[in-house]
């Protein structure tokens, strides 16, 4: 039921919301979109807000342009999902002048000055990557493979974006804890499932002895599990497959038994940023960084998990 | 009425004005729309410019280019590699900022000399050499750095931040404080190009030896104009042009990164052509394509005001807006008989 | 003299440079990778590099075949394809199995996939009817839907990728259990030759090459210039829509953003390596189907040679300036005027040139 | 003729993938002097003069100019600028985007304060245009005018170029009397500046009356150089055909055209009119007739032409065919129904430049046969082979691109194709064109002899003569209105003058 409101009559309702400007990437995988409804869903103006979403369609200049406009329009608060890290210091500098605190979701920016953004919430990259490699140790021992030479093959996301710059690193940190393990290869297949099938195949050509396949988000690991099936091998069996995101699809790759693990990144940023925002709106301090949760799904819990998944 | 006023004036000037009188129009409508929003401060205005800037310089080549009966799609890539290298030569290779800039225009140079040299002298179809040129700076870029390379040099972040205030057309932000309009320094090096170029276009042999190429090589040549050095000449103007757009492009996002300025190339392209350029070469003026760039700045501000598109709504509306003006154009624009045309020789 | 001659003769062939560049593409990778041409037999389908080749060029080819004709009549590029591919693959998977992911089929598959292909004419007939009556310019008018196509496609799938989970539905994209041909080869195959047949069996293809030509004088023998420059444009919507079928199939999904991605790019670049020109005119299918290949079999030779993907396009500027160097006819007179000054150099003193 | 040589070619040659253009021509220049360049349609002139002034390069051979002490090889039209050349090339070449005034300035515009003058410019633009009483607005785009303006400022430009030698390539076949008198009132006074004329031309009277020698080239060798004076007409054709000639009687002997009675009408029109073009129009056609238009340049001839052909669509008044009503929307709907057109400008509306000459024949025929039935290469050829025997069209084979054939040849192809689909009704602009005397004859006869086979033609020309000699009736047009019909007696030269000038005498024009 609508939430009484204080003052709700009708003509000042307008100025009771809180109008927050929403400048998101895109809608270029589900993860976004679902990204981008949780902040919908989050913004109603049952809950008191009104959401002014601009949509960049990956361009960081569009988000820059969104930002000026959002600042023209004397918004409450800007909540920005760079599509990039790097420069952000004079618009923000503007929204600061103007007063206007500025919310980030998803990545990080890169800026000198930290007050330029009030908060960050967001998945951590890097830690996806040590989820990744942990995981696969620990499967390995159970497969009572632990001992083997394992030789690995990396899908890498698109290149310079946060999501494959993080979880590239946080796999090479912790690979050198485990000497039995060569990476044989790295390559991009651009976050989709064609390019990620392309490269698999010609993986598959060049190196006839791959063991796993880390593939930096589940629609890349779909094209690898085409391509190795279409080179007779059966993934999740001869070739164990990691990918990350979580997915639904990938819950069902998962339970087809093409799939090993998916290493979470959530997308429900909405609620965490309503909750900072409230607290600011109380005049509470808060912390810089807010991290969602996440997990790692492996195949044997897929079955169980998969009609929780809300995207 | 109209059809008297259009036998007065020339063609390509009532065409200019049919986008002007759009523009207005259209943005007389936003600021009665968002009236609530603020649609109509001279801020939001001017980030028009402040946003566009180096699409101004980008628009204004384009459209050399497009006269002179080119195309180059190959800005967006070289838009992008100068950033990159501005910012991995500042950053990475610490490099000061006038050097940097010097390089990385010199390098525009060279790589315009080049495609120029492919298209005016071995007659290669300017779509395939810039569209090779595109691949070429597009991967160029990774080869630099395929990660993110922020700008924090200093003297590059003063000048890219350097606000210049207008005295007038103040008012009052939340915080109380009058806030007068402002531009950027890129906002200056865009003006400072269109003026640049008006003025060559109009006023010097090798602007009216673009249009006459454009208009018709073979006669061109028998004219007795050196076609190919008028080529070779746009086309190193244009990688000059592409590399400072990219300068202007970095000073409003101040760092480099792979997939920056995608499409950027049509971007430049639509708006010479909402600003009354033809790609069939010989007509357009760099005043229409300020006009372009401000028009399609405007219907993305409507957007952004609008605040509930996604991002496949807001693609199709673009699109819907820009088919929408294509077409007035060409349905107020057309039906002019041409009689006894000069036949374009091959 | 002689070897004048002969020179003379290859390179008049129209065919000669494209395959040349294609051979030599080839013959790097023989040298680089020894088993790049084995094919072999695995799960009951041909597999290999070359095999590779062929399978991943289909939807190029095809839109190649579309493009070529487009650019003959209308003097311009057709930049929509890779957007309208994607219309077409959400229409026909969003009648499939609906907004969400799933295997069962709300209505029959053959009626979907022409539904799809309806969808990707009526792109092809729009941009058609802006080209030929409206007489827009191509690149503006095809500019319209390759900045809303994807749009449009998102619409219909709310912006998610919708799976079909079905195996039939990767038949078109892959292989029909007891067919050793990959299927988007058996269709790229059967589109050249239909496609052929109409240009060589009928007058369309003398038509389109003399509207090409030549508009107002086509009006004038008779040809109604705008119905076949809007007649190609729609062709070239179905080709779009051919191959958005196959890449749909391919990866048994729809995936607005990505499928068919800077494909037109590469379609464009087909028809020109392939020798044609871009303003209209006579055309060579047959050239612009060993540029498809050739642009994929750089492609894979690049990948199989460990260039990363995000610095394949320097190599692939390269290669491409080097075959049109050496098929324009600017260079040729070059050459031609090098060799006869050579040949020419004892027998007598050069005029200043 | 003391005059001093300015100009020398020797032993040109120059060869084309098939075709030698050129064998070692001579040529030589005075000053002072108009030179005739003459012979048939592909003999070679255009190509010569190509090849002094560097648009096509030089085979062999040496080019001398007079104050330059080394052989000249012209690697462009600029260079040839450089040493005082300038050139009206037989296509007009003017860029169709840029005003009149720019178009003859362009790569010379006079600069103030290092900045075009564009004041300066129109100005200048005017005055000289003024030399040839050609009174329009400078500033407007040169595409706007009539192929006949557009002759003259590319004339206009040239002569005031010109610093020794003016190269003029059919600059009279699209004017009318008129504006020939004011081009050669021009050439006299550079004549007497001491400017060297080299003229090309296929009407015989303009060279008797203005050149001072000839040369005349056959088959891209040179025939001889003669004094205008001491060489007889006859004898001129003689040389530029290769045999000897009495058609020249022939042509008088068609002259004596016999007006006869026809009946069975074949077109008529009531009120067909289109707005801005031509006013609503009158006009009744009859088996086997040849009716000619008759106009100043922009009289609307063409456009009454192209309105009866569906070139333009009519939007007003109604046709009939045999009496039968008949909508043309269409060219197509006008092949159907038994008409042919042979548009004015040959290159804009005429030919396929890329396209071989066996498919520029066949086309009209393979568009009104359906896109279904293609005609077999075969077929193709046959008629191809037997239009290019019948019409003598020079070309190396029947699948070179009709662009590499002279621009006679091509007009005879189009020729071809027209007569291929054996049309009741041809309907010719300009047919003659361009085209030199003894095709022309042909051509002439060609056209008496499809009306004697009960065909209908309905011919337009600039040349009054010609017209006379093959029309039995004449439309006379003015300003886009049809003014009368004159036949049988009033048929003269005299009248049919008097009526196109306008009885009246007015102020304008
Ligand atoms: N670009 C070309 N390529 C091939 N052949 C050509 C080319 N230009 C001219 N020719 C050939 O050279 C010959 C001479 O042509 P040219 O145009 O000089 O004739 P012309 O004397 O000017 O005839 P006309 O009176 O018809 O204009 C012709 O046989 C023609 O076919
Ligand atoms: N001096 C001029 N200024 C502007 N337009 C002109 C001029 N002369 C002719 N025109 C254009 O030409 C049209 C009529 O030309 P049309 O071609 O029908 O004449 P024509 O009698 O066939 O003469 P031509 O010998 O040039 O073909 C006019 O409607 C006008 O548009
Ligand atoms: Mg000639
Ligand atoms: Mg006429």
């Amino acid at each position: 039921e609508p939430a009484s409101k204080p003052g709700g009559d009708g003509k000042g309702k307008d100025n009771d919301l809180i109008v927050v400007g929403y400048a998101q990437v895109g809608a270029e995988s589900d993860w976004r979109t679902a990204n981008t409804v949780s902040f919908q869903e989050t913004f109603v103006e049952e809950n008191g807000y009104k959401l002014i979403f601009d949509d960049a369609q990956q361009k960081q200049e569009n988000q820059i342009k969104a930002i000026r406009n959002f600042i023209q329009q004397d918004v409450d608060y800007i909540v920005l999902a760079p599509v990039v890290e790097t420069g952000w210091e004079t618009v923000l500098e503007e929204a600061k002048e103007a007063g206007i605190p500025v919310i980030l979701s998803d990545r990080m920016i890169d800026v000198s000055d930290d007050s330029l953004y009030t908060a960050w919430v967001g998945g951590n990259f890097v830690k996806e990557g040590h989820d990744c490699v942990d995981w696969l140790a620990g499967y390995l021992e159970e497969l009572g493979r632990a001992d083997e030479e394992i030789n690995i093959v990396t899908l890498q996301g698109t290149i310079g974006s946060s999501a494959q710059v993080g979880r590239t690193k946080g796999v090479e940190e912790k690979l050198p804890e485990h000497p039995n393990w060569n990476m044989l290869d790295k390559q991009t297949g651009e976050f989709t499932q064609s390019k990620g099938q392309e490269v698999m195949e010609s993986f598959l050509k060049s190196y006839d002895d791959i063991d796993v396949v880390i593939a930096e988000n589940d629609n890349m690991a779909f094209g690898a599990i085409d391509a190795i099936k279409a080179a007779g091998k059966d993934p999740g069996e001869d070739i164990i497959i990691i990918g990350f995101d979580a997915v639904k699809a990938a819950f069902e790759a998962m339970i087809a038994g093409d799939m090993n693990c998916s290493v979470e990144c959530n997308p429900l940023h909405g609620p965490r940023v309503a909750e900072i925002i409230q607290k600011l709106e109380k005049g509470e301090e808060v912390e810089k960084t807010w991290y969602v949760d996440e997990g790692v799904f492996p195949a044997s819990e897929a079955a169980k998990l998969i009609d929780s998944r809300p995207y | 009425m109209i059809r008297r006023f259009r036998e007065k004036i020339d063609p390509n000037t009532f065409l200019l004005l049919i986008t002007i009188t759009l523009f207005v129009l259209m943005y007389i409508a936003g600021i009665l729309i968002f009236r609530d929003k603020h649609f109509g401060r001279v801020q939001v205005f001017l980030n028009l410019f402040i946003s566009n800037g180096g699409l101004i310089v980008a628009a204004v080549s384009m459209t050399m280019v497009l006269i002179s009966g080119g195309i180059d799609i190959s800005i967006g890539s070289v838009v992008a590699m100068t950033c990159m290298l501005l910012a991995w030569m500042m950053e990475k290779q610490n490099i000061g900022i006038i050097p940097a800039i010097i390089v990385v225009l010199i390098i525009g140079v060279i790589f315009g000399f080049f495609q120029g040299l492919l298209i005016a002298y071995l007659k290669i179809q300017p779509f395939i050499v810039t569209l090779a040129g595109m691949f070429f700076a597009r991967g160029m870029t990774a080869i630099i750095s395929t990660d993110m390379i922020s700008i924090k040099n200093e003297a590059f972040l003063k000048i890219a931040n350097a606000k210049l205030y207008f005295p007038f057309g103040g008012y009052v932000n939340r915080s109380g404080d009058i806030v007068y309009p402002y531009i950027y320094p890129s906002v200056v090096i865009g003006l400072v190009v269109l003026l640049l170029m008006f003025f060559v276009l109009k006023y010097s042999k090798f602007g009216r030896s673009i249009y006459a190429v454009g208009g018709n090589e073979q006669s061109a040549l028998l004219l007795g104009l050196n076609v190919r050095l008028t080529k070779l000449k746009v086309y190193v103007l244009n990688g000059f042009f592409a590399a400072l757009a990219g300068f202007v492009f970095c000073l409003n996002t101040s760092g480099g990164f792979v997939e920056q300025a995608k499409g950027f190339e049509m971007e430049a392209i639509a708006s010479s052509v909402i600003g009354g350029t033809l790609l069939t070469g010989g007509v357009g003026n760099v005043i229409g394509s300020i006009f372009g760039v401000l028009i399609k700045g405007t219907i993305e501000t409507f957007i952004t005001f609008q605040g509930t598109l996604s991002s496949w709504w807001t693609k199709i509306v673009i699109a819907a807006l820009l088919c929408f003006f294509i077409v007035l154009q060409s349905i107020l624009g057309s039906s002019k008989d041409k009689k006894g045309k000069i036949s374009k020789d091959h | 003299m002689k070897i004048k001659s002969i020179l003379r003769n290859i390179s008049r062939h129209s065919m000669f440079f494209p395959i040349t560049c294609l051979i030599i593409v080839l013959v790097i990778n023989l040298i680089k990778t020894p088993t790049f041409f084995h094919v072999s037999i695995n799960n009951g389908v041909l597999y290999g590099y070359i095999i590779d080749i062929l399978n991943r060029a289909s939807e190029l080819v095809i839109l190649a075949i579309g493009m070529t004709l487009v650019v003959a009549c209308s003097g311009g590029t057709d930049i929509s394809v890779g957007a309208v591919s994607a219309v077409a693959g959400a229409i026909t998977i969003y009648l499939l199995v609906g907004p969400m992911s799933s295997g069962d089929y709300r209505m029959p598959y053959v009626l979907a996939i022409l539904l799809g292909l309806l969808g990707a004419v009526l792109c092809g007939m729009f941009n058609g009817f802006l080209i030929a009556r409206l007489k827009i310019q191509p690149m503006v008018a095809t500019l319209i839907l390759y900045t809303a196509g994807r749009g449009i496609a998102q619409v219909i799938t709310q912006g998610f990728i919708i799976y079909v989970r079905k195996e039939e539905f990767k038949y078109l994209g892959n292989f029909i259990p007891g067919i050793p041909v990959p299927t988007p080869i058996i269709i790229a195959t059967i589109v050249l030759i239909l496609t052929n047949l109409l240009l060589k069996k009928t007058a369309l293809g003398l038509y389109i090459q003399t509207v090409g030509v030549n508009r107002r004088a086509a009006k004038l023998v008779g040809l109604n210039s705008s119905l076949f420059i809007f007649l190609v444009y729609a062709f070239s919507g179905l080709c779009a829509g051919i191959s958005g079928m196959i890449i749909t199939s391919r990866v048994y999904s729809i995936d607005a953003n990505n499928a068919g991605l800077n494909i037109e790019l590469d379609a464009i670049l087909a028809v020109a390596i392939g020798g044609n020109r871009l303003d209209g005119g006579k055309f060579s299918l047959a050239g612009s189907i060993v540029g498809a290949i050739t642009i994929q079999a750089l492609t894979t030779t690049l990948y199989a040679m460990k260039v990363t993907a995000d610095q394949l396009p320097v190599y692939k500027a390269i290669v491409v300036v080097f075959i049109v160097v050496i098929q324009s006819s600017e260079f040729k007179r070059y050459i031609g005027k090098l060799l006869s000054r050579i040949t020419k150099h004892g027998d007598r003193k050069q005029v200043e040139v | 003729m003391n005059n001093e040589v300015i100009l020398t070619m020797r032993g040109i040659d120059k060869k084309f993938p098939g075709v030698t253009a050129l064998s070692k021509v001579d040529f030589t220049l005075r000053s002072g002097e108009v030179h005739a360049l003459m012979g048939e349609n592909g003999a070679g002139k255009s190509t010569l003069i190509k090849v002094l002034t560097g648009v096509e390069a030089l085979d062999g051979g040496e080019i001398r100019i007079k104050g330059v002490d080394h052989p000249v090889v012209n690697s462009s039209p600029q260079e040839a600028q450089k040493y005082g050349i300038s050139t009206v090339y037989q296509e007009i070449n003017l860029c169709p985007n840029l005003s009149v005034a720019e178009n003859i300035f362009l790569g010379r515009e006079p600069k103030k304060w290092g900045r075009i003058d564009w004041k300066t410019i129109n100005q200048k633009a005017t005055e000289i245009l003024d030399v040839f009483q050609i009174e329009i607005d400078v500033t407007k785009p040169i595409e706007n005018y009539s192929v006949a303006i557009q002759q003259m400022v590319a004339i206009a430009r040239a002569v005031d170029i010109s610093s020794k030698v003016l190269i003029l390539d059919e600059p009279t076949s699209s004017l009318d009397e008129h504006e020939v008198e004011k081009l050669f009132s021009v050439m006299s006074k550079l004549k007497d500046m001491g400017i060297g004329i080299i003229f090309i031309t296929h009407f015989l009277e303009e060279v008797y009356r203005i050149s001072d020698r000839i040369t005349i080239l056959r088959n891209g060798i040179r025939v001889g150089e003669y004094e205008t004076n001491s060489l007889p007409r006859v004898q001129l054709v003689a040389k530029m055909m290769g045999k000897e000639y009495d058609e020249l009687t022939t042509i008088k002997n068609v002259g004596s055209y016999e007006a006869k009675d026809y009946e069975d009408k074949l077109l008529e029109t009531e009120q067909l009119g289109r707005m801005g073009s031509i006013k609503p129009f009158d006009f009744l056609l009859h088996k086997g007739e040849v009716v000619g238009l008759a106009g100043l340049l922009g009289s609307g001839r063409s456009e009454m032409s192209r309105v009866i052909y569906g070139a333009d669509r009519a939007d007003t008044g109604q046709a009939y065919w045999k009496g039968e009503k008949i909508a043309v929307h269409a060219p197509m709907d006008a092949m159907k129904i038994g008409m042919a057109y042979l548009p004015e400008n040959r290159m804009v509306e005429g030919i396929f430049p890329e396209l071989s000459v066996r498919e520029n024949i066949i086309i009209a025929l393979q568009a009104k046969t359906g896109i279904w039935k293609l005609m077999s290469s075969k077929e193709q050829e046959a008629f191809a082979d037997k239009y290019i025997e019948l019409l003598q069209i020079k070309t190396p084979n029947i699948d070179a691109p009709i662009k590499n054939l002279s621009g006679g040849n091509q007009q005879k192809v189009i020729f071809a194709r027209w007569l291929l689909t054996n049309p009741e009704l041809l309907i010719l602009d300009e047919p003659t064109r361009g085209i030199d005397v003894g095709t022309k004859t042909e051509i002439q006869k060609l056209v008496l002899e499809l009306a004697g086979q009960g065909k209908s033609i309905i011919f337009i020309s600039s040349e009054i003569e010609e017209m006379l000699r093959v029309c039995s009736r004449m439309v006379v047009l003015r300003d886009g209105n049809k003014i009368c019909e004159l036949s049988g007696d009033e048929l003269g030269q005299k009248q049919i003058m008097e009526t196109i000038a306008g009885g009246d005498i007015s102020g304008e024009n």
